[in-house]
């Protein structure tokens, strides 16, 4: 079998490693970190080797318990399973600058608990990313999500709690919402595999089908926060602690997308659906995610809370992509889940990083900071223009394509939405970045702060320096992906 | 305003709901899909490939194993959210206001006494015949939990947890999820894969045995994990 | 509306899960949408049952006594894991409420989205 | 199972969940919430799924409902 073992290694590991956090914690308080990051190198090391495989010799696929699908429940390594890379590298990098952050903003006594959600919370996002049963799907889809509330709550700061109160409450309303989808297509085919999905959806009745893809988009886009349903989003992801808001705005809202392209994969190759209703819905409410995230974000005098609409805005563009349903709009949306996980990442371990030092987060305080720690506020800057789009960064590629996508699919309105939404979101990163360089300090015994420890500071380098790398070799991804994109449109051909 | 509105809205989504469900295959037939497409082999043959008369436990400890592994993730990451939530901090003025004691009525107190240990030898039951009978290990340890819930209400709930020192408690909590991983392991190297059970040949005899250890791990990471929130809850743990 | 008819089970469970989901977005008070919450999980968990409805089906045990046709038991085991996690979800909002209640001394949303 | 027996039950199951809704006190609702999982329960036990009638009942109406009760207690009881 290709692959071996390690698809199991990959998914069951971090689920036992959180199993022995507490365990350790009551030990060893001050070696849990140490510990979880220990067990998610070793998650990480079987990403590798799958990914490695994947771009090797092709998809494969392993059994869970030696059952043939559709009676056992499939793992699936495709092009888009390869998700795990990003979702290992930025909860690696994550996790190590966590060592030093937690101490600042998680009470004590909850650390070793931070640590085991944490490994809950990317052992579900890897275990999402590589199914091929609709209902496992569903189960680690909770797992993330639970972790993802309740480290979001796990700072205890004023309103943490409320924050996760509506994360929840919405996050668990789409999770049923997709569930009754799930249910919707087991009635239709009686199957829960994806691949096998596919293949009777061909025959059945087209509006009860119809109900359970809007079921299933209605969820994912809660998960994914887009525009009208983004409402959790910005405390949620303002209020966590930094590393948490990493994962959660680079990772946990992809995970909605990954979910909508693997609908889309067994739809279109189901071939028997007419798209058109659902993709137009998906490029407007893109176009108007792109607009408002950035417009909202324009206004906050808060770091992260900037941050967090700039999420909602970029969100939008991957809908915009999927939307357009072209071969360049595709790639460029998967391309940019890719992309703007290791930018966010970048600007939110950033700002925590700023945060950490300085103990404030309001724009107008952090004057001047750039002379401090001139290392942290490059790295921002780079991730500041690699999320507008400026070439040669990372977030100019995907942009690129989309607008490609969208001229291809002769929709030059979605083109030029996508340009001034990029002009938005020139305009509050150049203000981010004015204050941080050009600005008189409004606190002047900042200045002497200096940079980060080690441990928080090389993440920061990495992601950075990754997101320049990622835009010279950008290539490199996007011709990985293309084959994958170019068989899911086959059937359509689009 | 907001409710006429709020109904309004739902009533609209109701009706592309109700046409879509009436469209679906009429309920009960035996020629539906979801009857005739996967079913068959679990209902036919889980006997002798799975090792478990109960077809439902053979398909969550067996065919599905792999989802059962992630619903036992999924409670005893409640149990960490629950304990990270409710964790007294040291911005907290103190600990928080215990609840206001009900006095129990001893017939109650006399009641629960008489009955526990017959509760506690039929979930026993209940967890090691999962697999020929209803129930299995998590609605035994469920009840367990449950036991342990009400013991707590009608006695001190600080005798209880003498019960489970915190030392044994933190090995108990992820004892399903460790179960798993032990016999997933071991199906992995004895089998070929995560949690494959073996089918047929010498191993066979293991089968009802890796049942048991998981209906046991999950049946006793249940019960704790169900107590163990509730204790959290109640602002004694 | 025959086909409507026949899958009551359906209509029933859509009434229910749209019943829970007024009580989420329509009520103020976080306890009061969670039950809804939690109405809403049991309805899809019933809409997921009456998939595997066989008219005079028996429970999927073999064994003396049991006889054809069985119920259908794959959706009997998403069931009992769909059950599993909504406890899980329960017990964490509740929690959560809890230290909501703690800190601002209401549950009420009106009164706690002015908190901010 | 006779399809007018369906009917009740669904009309009981409609008519619990309004009230779980429209009743004030939290105590209340959480008690007839209880009420509405253990009518769940009675459908899903005459419907050949003795396993998951049981699960329900132990979860759906035990625990759940407890966990309901201690939050009420240490919260309030009143809904405005």
């Amino acid at each position: 079998m290709a692959g071996g073992q390690w698809p199991a290694v990959l998914v069951i590991s971090p689920l036992v490693g959180a199993a022995l956090c507490l365990i350790v914690g009551r030990w060893a308080p001050r070696a849990v970190g140490y510990f979880a990051l220990g067990v998610f190198t070793l998650v990480s090391v079987a990403a590798g080797f799958i990914t490695y495989t994947v771009s090797a010799v092709g998809s494969f696929s392993y059994h869970m318990g030696g059952w043939q699908p559709p009676w056992g429940i499939e793992l699936r390594f495709d092009e888009f399973s390869v998700s795990i890379a990003v979702i290992c590298l930025v909860g690696w990098l994550a996790l190590m600058f966590s060592l030093h952050y937690v101490n600042h903003a998680v009470p004590e006594p909850r650390i070793p608990y931070y640590y085991a959600l944490f490994l809950l919370c990317l052992g579900g996002m890897n275990g999402f990313a590589v199914t091929g049963d609709v209902f496992n799907m569903f189960v680690f889809l909770e797992i993330l999500s639970l972790s993802g509330y309740a480290l979001v709550a796990i700072t205890g700061e004023r309103i943490a709690e409320l924050a996760a109160f509506k994360y929840l409450v919405m996050g668990a309303v789409s999770s049923l919402t997709i569930l009754f989808g799930i249910g919707f297509l087991y009635a239709l085919t009686g199957s829960l595999n994806m691949t096998d999905i596919a293949q009777r959806l061909s025959s059945v009745e087209p509006f009860p089908t119809g109900v359970a893809v809007a079921a299933l988009t209605l969820g994912f886009c809660v998960k994914a926060a887009l525009f009208p349903l983004h409402v959790w989003l910005p405390d949620a992801h303002a209020i966590a602690p930094s590393p948490v808001s990493a994962v959660l705005s680079g990772l946990v809202v992809k995970i909605g997308v990954l979910g909508m392209l693997r609908m889309y994969q067994v739809l279109y190759s189901a071939r028997t659906f007419d798209l058109g209703a659902l993709n137009t819905a998906l490029m407007w409410l893109g176009a108007i995610s792109i607009v408002m995230g950035a417009f909202f974000a324009m206004v906050q005098e808060d770091i992260k809370m900037m941050l967090a609409y700039s999420t909602i805005s970029n969100i939008g563009y991957i809908f915009m992509g999927l939307g357009l349903a072209s071969t360049f709009g595709i790639i460029g949306a998967t391309v940019h889940i890719f992309n703007h996980a290791i930018i966010k990442a970048t600007l939110f371990l950033g700002a925590g990083a700023l945060i950490y030092q300085t103990g404030y987060r309001d724009l107008r305080d952090l004057r001047g900071i750039a002379k401090a720690m001139p290392v942290t506020s490059a790295c921002i800057a780079v991730g500041a223009v690699s999320i507008v789009g400026i070439p040669p960064t990372a977030g100019f590629l995907c942009k690129w394509y989309i607008a490609l996508g969208a001229i291809e699919a002769g929709r030059i309105f979605f083109a030029i939405t996508l340009l001034f939404g990029a002009l938005l979101i020139f305009v509050y990163y150049i203000r981010m970045l004015n204050a941080f360089y050009f600005t008189p300090a409004t606190h002047p015994h900042l200045l002497q702060v200096g940079e980060v420890p080690m441990t928080m500071l090389i993440p920061i380098v990495i992601l950075a320096v990754l997101c320049l790398v990622m835009g010279i070799f950008g290539r490199i991804p996007l011709s990985f992906i293309e084959p994958a994109v170019i068989e899911m449109l086959a059937p359509v051909g689009g | 305003m907001r409710r006429a509105f709020v109904i309004a809205l739902l009533v609209l989504a109701s009706v592309p709901l109700l046409y879509g469900v009436g469209q679906l295959p009429p309920i009960g037939s035996t020629d539906n899909p979801t009857y005739t497409h996967v079913v068959p082999r679990y209902i036919q043959q889980a006997e002798e490939e799975a090792g478990a008369e109960n077809i439902v436990t053979a398909i969550i400890l067996n065919y599905r194993g792999y989802d059962t592994n992630g619903e036992v993730t999924v409670i005893f990451t409640a149990l960490v959210a629950v304990l990270g939530v409710l964790m007294i901090t040291r911005s907290d003025s103190g600990p928080s206001v215990p609840i206001s004691p009900v006095p129990v009525s001893p017939v109650t107190r006399f009641i629960v006494r008489t009955l526990s240990p017959f509760i506690l030898m039929f979930s026993v039951y209940m967890v090691l015949y999962g697999h020929s009978s209803p129930g299995g290990g998590f609605q035994g340890g469920t009840i367990v939990g449950a036991l342990l819930i009400v013991l707590s209400l009608v006695t001190e709930s600080a005798d209880v947890q003498r019960l489970l020192p915190p030392a044994v408690k933190v090995w108990l909590q992820p004892a399903a999820v460790l179960a798993f991983g032990v016999i997933g392991i071991a199906g992995l190297l004895l089998v070929g894969s995560y949690l494959a059970f073996p089918v047929e040949g010498d191993l066979v005899f293991l089968r009802v045995p890796w049942l048991t250890v998981i209906e046991v791990g999950i049946g006793v990471g249940g019960a704790v994990i169900v107590a163990s929130i509730f204790w959290a809850m109640e602002g004694s743990a | 509306m025959e086909g409507l008819w026949n899958n009551i089970d359906y209509a029933a469970s859509v009434v229910l899960f749209l019943i829970g989901l007024y009580a989420v977005i329509a009520k103020g008070n976080l306890v009061k949408k969670l039950m809804g919450l939690n109405v809403m999980e049991t309805a899809v968990f019933a809409f997921v049952m009456a998939t595997g409805i066989v008219t005079g089906g028996d429970a999927p045990i073999l064994g003396a006594g049991a006889h054809e046709p069985f119920a259908n038991p794959l959706p009997q085991a998403l069931i009992l894991t769909g059950i599993v996690v909504a406890l899980s979800t329960t017990a964490l909002a509740l929690s959560l409420i809890i230290r909501i209640y703690e800190r601002h001394g209401t549950i009420e949303s009106e009164d706690l989205w002015g908190v901010e | 199972m006779s399809r007018a027996f369906d009917l009740v039950l669904y009309a009981l199951l409609i008519s619990c969940a309004l009230m779980v809704i429209r009743t004030k006190d939290l105590l209340a609702a959480a008690i007839i919430f209880t009420t509405y999982s253990l009518i769940m329960c009675l459908v899903w036990q005459l419907r050949g799924s003795p396993d998951v009638a049981l699960t329900e009942a132990a979860v759906g109406a035990g625990v759940t409902s407890v966990l309901f009760l201690i939050t009420i207690s240490r919260t309030t009881r009143r809904e405005r």
